[in-house]
């Protein structure tokens, strides 16, 4: 079977002697041009991949900085073609791995997936989708080629994990959950980053992302030696909040400490 | 149609567990904590106990002649909810769900509520337990509801006021999801309701089925045999399903009431009558959500209904036929608890105004020799404030 | 001691009758339409069967462990008068009344009314009975138990605000006095307390008989004796009597607890500790006045308690010194009840919190071993917008 | 036995062919002095006899006019000296046989009722003493030789009446509350007052005045051939409060018109 594109970003990223990076956008927050410009900085910046978020009325995984994100879209009218096309339009300019980051509702909503697949996305990240469920989704995302990216948390049991390695798409990874808690910048990395990393390893095949938490270089670089991946959601969004006009040059400069600080 | 959902917690194609994998081992104690418990005669005996000694249950069975008499139709039974300690149905759910805390080895707990009810009866058993609590309320509610929210405080709790969303019982169940995310742990999340991920549905439920066990020996001590109707407001559905449950085998018709607000053309909380399936905190059920599957606000005058979810094994009753689920406007569930209050000297919660209009429909239709049993599944004090302001909004509304 | 009054309604050098003559006849009526009712099985097994089938009675008898532990002194019994319908002991008493008024062919109530408790029962039973209904508050009381009037209000009841004098429950019952002078013909006043002409200290304090004598066998069937010691909060004192009758010619001890206000030496309503025998609303007893016999403002926090007199059999009872009357400050009643509301998830009222601090302090006395039971009259529900006031007002207070 | 004073002004009045009228006025309402000129203009307009109230915080059986009244003599610190005070003035300065209006409680607290007697009161109307309590105020008025005034009402059965008539004291008279109700003026005369006259002088041998609700003139013409007194206090009071420092002449006037209309 070929490498899916997620798989060839990590391994380059490996190949590089470090982290790949995951920089994480919402949809249309506060315009449909804006995330397409920002996601062109991160790509600019050096990012391995690049996660667009959905957004939703009920983030119930979010803390407030991405609830916020996701609302300022909503009050945007962004709906679901405006989504379509912020993905394509990022896969178009940027080039990179694309994974959706959505809530199950929005998704269960779509007559079917097919056009996700059309407009570049790789994979699903679907924060209140537990393993043990098996909507329809999966198979149709299987069929698609859509990697749909399982979760291990802290609290996840060794059989879990087990579970976990087991049934993850061979083309994917895995998203580990840094923290007990919603997403949201952190000071420090979160303490449950690097012991819950530990146990996946030992069971799990696939690349590990690390994610939730993750508040800069700092944090990226002690966690690059146990995570092959980092998201940063939270951290990217509180900048372009900062900086506004100036947020461009910002969101890429950081996406390139986070690149820097990643080499192992 | 199964009356047991799956060990995955399906009823039919609705339930199972849509969250935050942190959440799933917390989700695979509680089951497990539950179902050795309802095996366990002590717990059993101690949930007993604390039923009759505390929450003054069996609740009366109480034959409203006056009102029965003033509709001209058949007999109305109200099962006194409002008589707990608390004034709510909710307690026998919060009691239930401290035991099993305690069993867990756990010390806290945080709940959403959203007329209050289910809050005030987590801080009470958190009192009674000697357990740390937060409450989630949205903003809106804390507004309409205020009374409630000294009683928590009165009793030890520390009630959150959630500003997202449209600040009432969806936003405050997000952010007591985000909560619990952070502390599951050492935290368990009390839910309100019939809804949420397995074991949620299942174990609320079998708590609330003392209503319908209890009616029906009491039904039956009454007239003689089962009723022929049974009659309770849907929220998230806890109320209802307590009572339905234990009558599901029977002969015996059954009509969950959802919230219309202001017309179901308008703004409601019509979930079952005007939603389609879909995800909502954990579970697949019927969902009030746009075509894009984005979640709608709901509305209605009882903050206990205004919720665009409800629990799945509703969702389930619902498809197979077995309850059939209308609605009642604010208009008419105030029309209807101001008959009640001037008829038989009860004052019923909103949420339970909305059952009690319905049975005055039924029982003009069923007419005289026929037996409705009503939930009234709590009391009205906490809803005058909110009643003052609707009747001033609305003067024509006066009885 | 006697246990019983004379045919004049003279309990020792207490009761009578100090009223216009225009009323004499209907307390004459009242009087016969009572004896004959207590000799009548069909009105008692009428009142008896609303008493189980309306009220919720039995009330329990509830063992508070934890308060018991905290305080790690004698047993603490609750018993939960607060369970009843419409919250508190009040029903009691109106639901006697209002088959009385029936029975004398009358078919208007008026009534006074303090926390607003008696007032809302009066409503409960007008409601219930499809009688009229008018109720005088003091316009103080209107202001601090607002929930109170409006739940009256729904209940069909006209509340009328009484300007006058101290502008509570005193001048509410002048008010009532004046108004029934005027309607005597048509309209019963039903008092809510053990005060008032005879008959109505010996007929309240009947029908809220209830409460000890299922006290008695509870108590009995928890500890397999009688208990040590019986405390009540005492405004008019009905809910003490009720409890205290049955037990007197027992060997059990008995404490009346008056509200001391800010204090004995500052605003109070400790009639029996501080006042001195007088006429006031009808009957000879203790009453709070200065030198020249003008009746003194009473203060409490609790409106329930806010009165400058109290039922003539308390006034023979402190005199005799069967019970012993001693009292509670605002502060201390305030500290009783979030003590309660935390360790039992209890929320009472502010009357009744006044009994609570008193058994708290007896308990510790007492010791281990010993049995105290307290009567828990009325739920908190109406108090928490004036409890907000008083903890904001004295931050020092919150537990 | 001689004849009380109460006995005489009865007896004076009625072979005057006239109805005794008997103007009611509240002590130190505003001031001792205002009351004393105010009973000088009642005797001025020909008053027969006069009824001075005791200001009482809780006035059970009085309308608005006289709690009004009450409340603001107690808030002139009116007490029982003042009382006294007023009471012995009044004596002194109209002659006329004098009536006290006490709720009973101040009457209580008093260690004995000789300073009455000696202020000049002839008799003692006491709203909330019912004929059935004899505390032993009763035995202290007989000894003192004060009448103690029974009261009749619209309810009063037969019965009850021919007790009334039996211990009334021989010297004195019965009040015949006119309505049911408490005091205050009214529109006409009371519909209750004339079956109760007439009721009660079958029973009751003593003089009968009607009170409670006599507004003026035409309610005493119509009453006047039932009753042999009149005891007007509302109205009065209404009036003073009306013209303020014009009050005198208004009552000496009002007094007057209310003898003229009591012939028969
Ligand atoms: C009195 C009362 N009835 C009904 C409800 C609705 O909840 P459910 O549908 O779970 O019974 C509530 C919720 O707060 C409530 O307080
Ligand atoms: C709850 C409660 N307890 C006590 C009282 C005091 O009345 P009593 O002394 O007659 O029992 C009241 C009066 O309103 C009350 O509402």
């Amino acid at each position: 079977m070929a490498k899916s594109d997620i798989e060839i970003a990590f391994a380059q990223a490996k190949a590089a002697g470090r982290v790949a990076v995951i920089p994480f956008l919402m949809a249309g927050d506060p315009s449909v041009a804006d995330t397409v410009r920002l996601a062109e900085a991160c790509a600019a910046g050096g990012a391995d991949l690049i996660e667009i978020g959905w957004p939703f009325s009920d983030p119930i995984a979010d803390g407030p900085t991405i609830q916020a994100a996701s609302q300022r879209a909503l009050d945007q009218h962004i709906g679901r073609d405006e989504v379509l096309e912020t993905l394509a339009l990022v896969h178009q300019r940027t080039g990179l791995p694309m994974l959706l980051l959505s809530y199950l509702n929005p998704l269960l909503s779509m007559a079917n997936l097919s056009p996700l697949r059309a407009a570049g996305v790789a994979g699903l990240v679907i924060p209140d989708l537990a393993l043990e469920q098996t909507p329809a989704i999966r198979t149709q995302a299987q069929e698609l080629d859509l990697a749909v990216i399982p979760f291990a948390a802290p609290t996840t049991t060794e059989q879990r994990l087990a579970d976990i390695g087991r049934t993850a798409d061979r083309g994917a990874f895995v998203y580990c959950v840094s923290l007990l808690g919603v997403t949201g910048s952190r000071q420090g990395l979160p303490a449950g980053a690097l012991p819950l990393l530990q146990r996946a390893r030992k069971l799990i095949d696939v690349p590990l992302a690390v994610g939730f938490g993750i508040s800069g270089p700092q944090a990226v670089a002690e966690v690059c030696r146990d995570a092959d991946g980092v998201i940063v959601g939270s951290a990217l969004i509180d900048i372009v909040q900062r900086d506004g006009r100036q947020a461009v040059e910002s969101v890429q400069r950081f996406v390139g400490e986070l690149v820097q600080a990643g080499y192992r | 149609m199964p009356t047991e959902p799956d060990a995955g917690g399906h009823f039919g194609d609705f339930g199972g567990r849509f969250v935050p994998e942190t959440l799933i081992p917390a989700l695979d104690q509680l089951q497990q904590a539950f179902s050795e418990a309802m095996a366990d005669s002590d717990f059993l005996a101690e949930l007993d106990r604390l039923n009759r000694e505390y929450t003054g249950r069996p609740s009366l069975l109480y034959h409203a002649r006056a009102l029965s008499q003033a509709v001209g139709g058949a007999d109305i039974y109200l099962k006194r909810e409002d008589l707990n300690h608390t004034g709510a149905h909710k307690i026998n759910n919060t009691i239930g769900q401290a035991l099993l805390t305690r069993r867990m080895g756990k010390r806290k707990l945080i709940a959403e509520t959203g007329a209050g009810q289910h809050g005030v009866a987590t801080a009470t058993v958190a009192a009674l337990f000697g357990m740390e609590c937060e409450v989630f309320m949205g903003a809106e509610d804390v507004r309409r509801q205020s009374l409630n929210v000294r009683r928590m405080e009165l009793l030890g709790t520390r009630v959150r006021t959630v500003e997202s969303g449209s600040r009432t019982l969806k936003d405050a169940i997000n952010e007591a999801l985000r909560a619990w995310v952070g502390s599951v742990q050492d935290t368990h999340y009390v839910i309100g309701s019939v809804m949420g991920p397995h074991p949620f549905p299942l174990m609320v439920r079998t708590f609330q089925s003392v209503i319908g066990q209890e009616a029906r020996t009491q039904v039956v001590a009454h007239t003689g045999r089962l009723p022929d109707l049974l009659v309770a407001a849907v929220g998230g559905g806890s109320n209802a399903a307590g009572l339905f449950h234990p009558f599901l085998d029977d002969d015996v018709a059954m009509v969950g009431v959802e919230a219309a607000g202001e017309g179901l053309e308008a703004r409601h909380a019509a979930t079952l009558s005007r939603g389609r399936p879909g995800v909502l905190h954990g579970a697949r059920s019927y969902v009030l959500q746009d075509d894009e599957g984005q979640i709608q606000e709901a509305h209605s005058l009882s903050a206990g209904l205004d919720y665009p979810g409800v629990g799945p094994e509703h969702s389930l009753w619902k498809d197979s036929g077995r309850v059939q689920y209308v609605s009642c406007t604010d208009q008419q569930a105030v029309t209807a608890l101001i008959q009640l209050s001037r008829t038989e000297g009860v004052l019923c919660a909103l949420e339970s105004a909305h059952a009690v209009a319905e049975a005055i429909k039924q029982a003009r239709q069923l007419g005289p020799g026929k037996t409705i049993v009503v939930c009234l599944s709590g009391r009205g004090d906490k809803d005058v404030d909110e009643l003052n302001r609707f009747l001033e909004a609305h003067p024509d509304g006066q009885v």
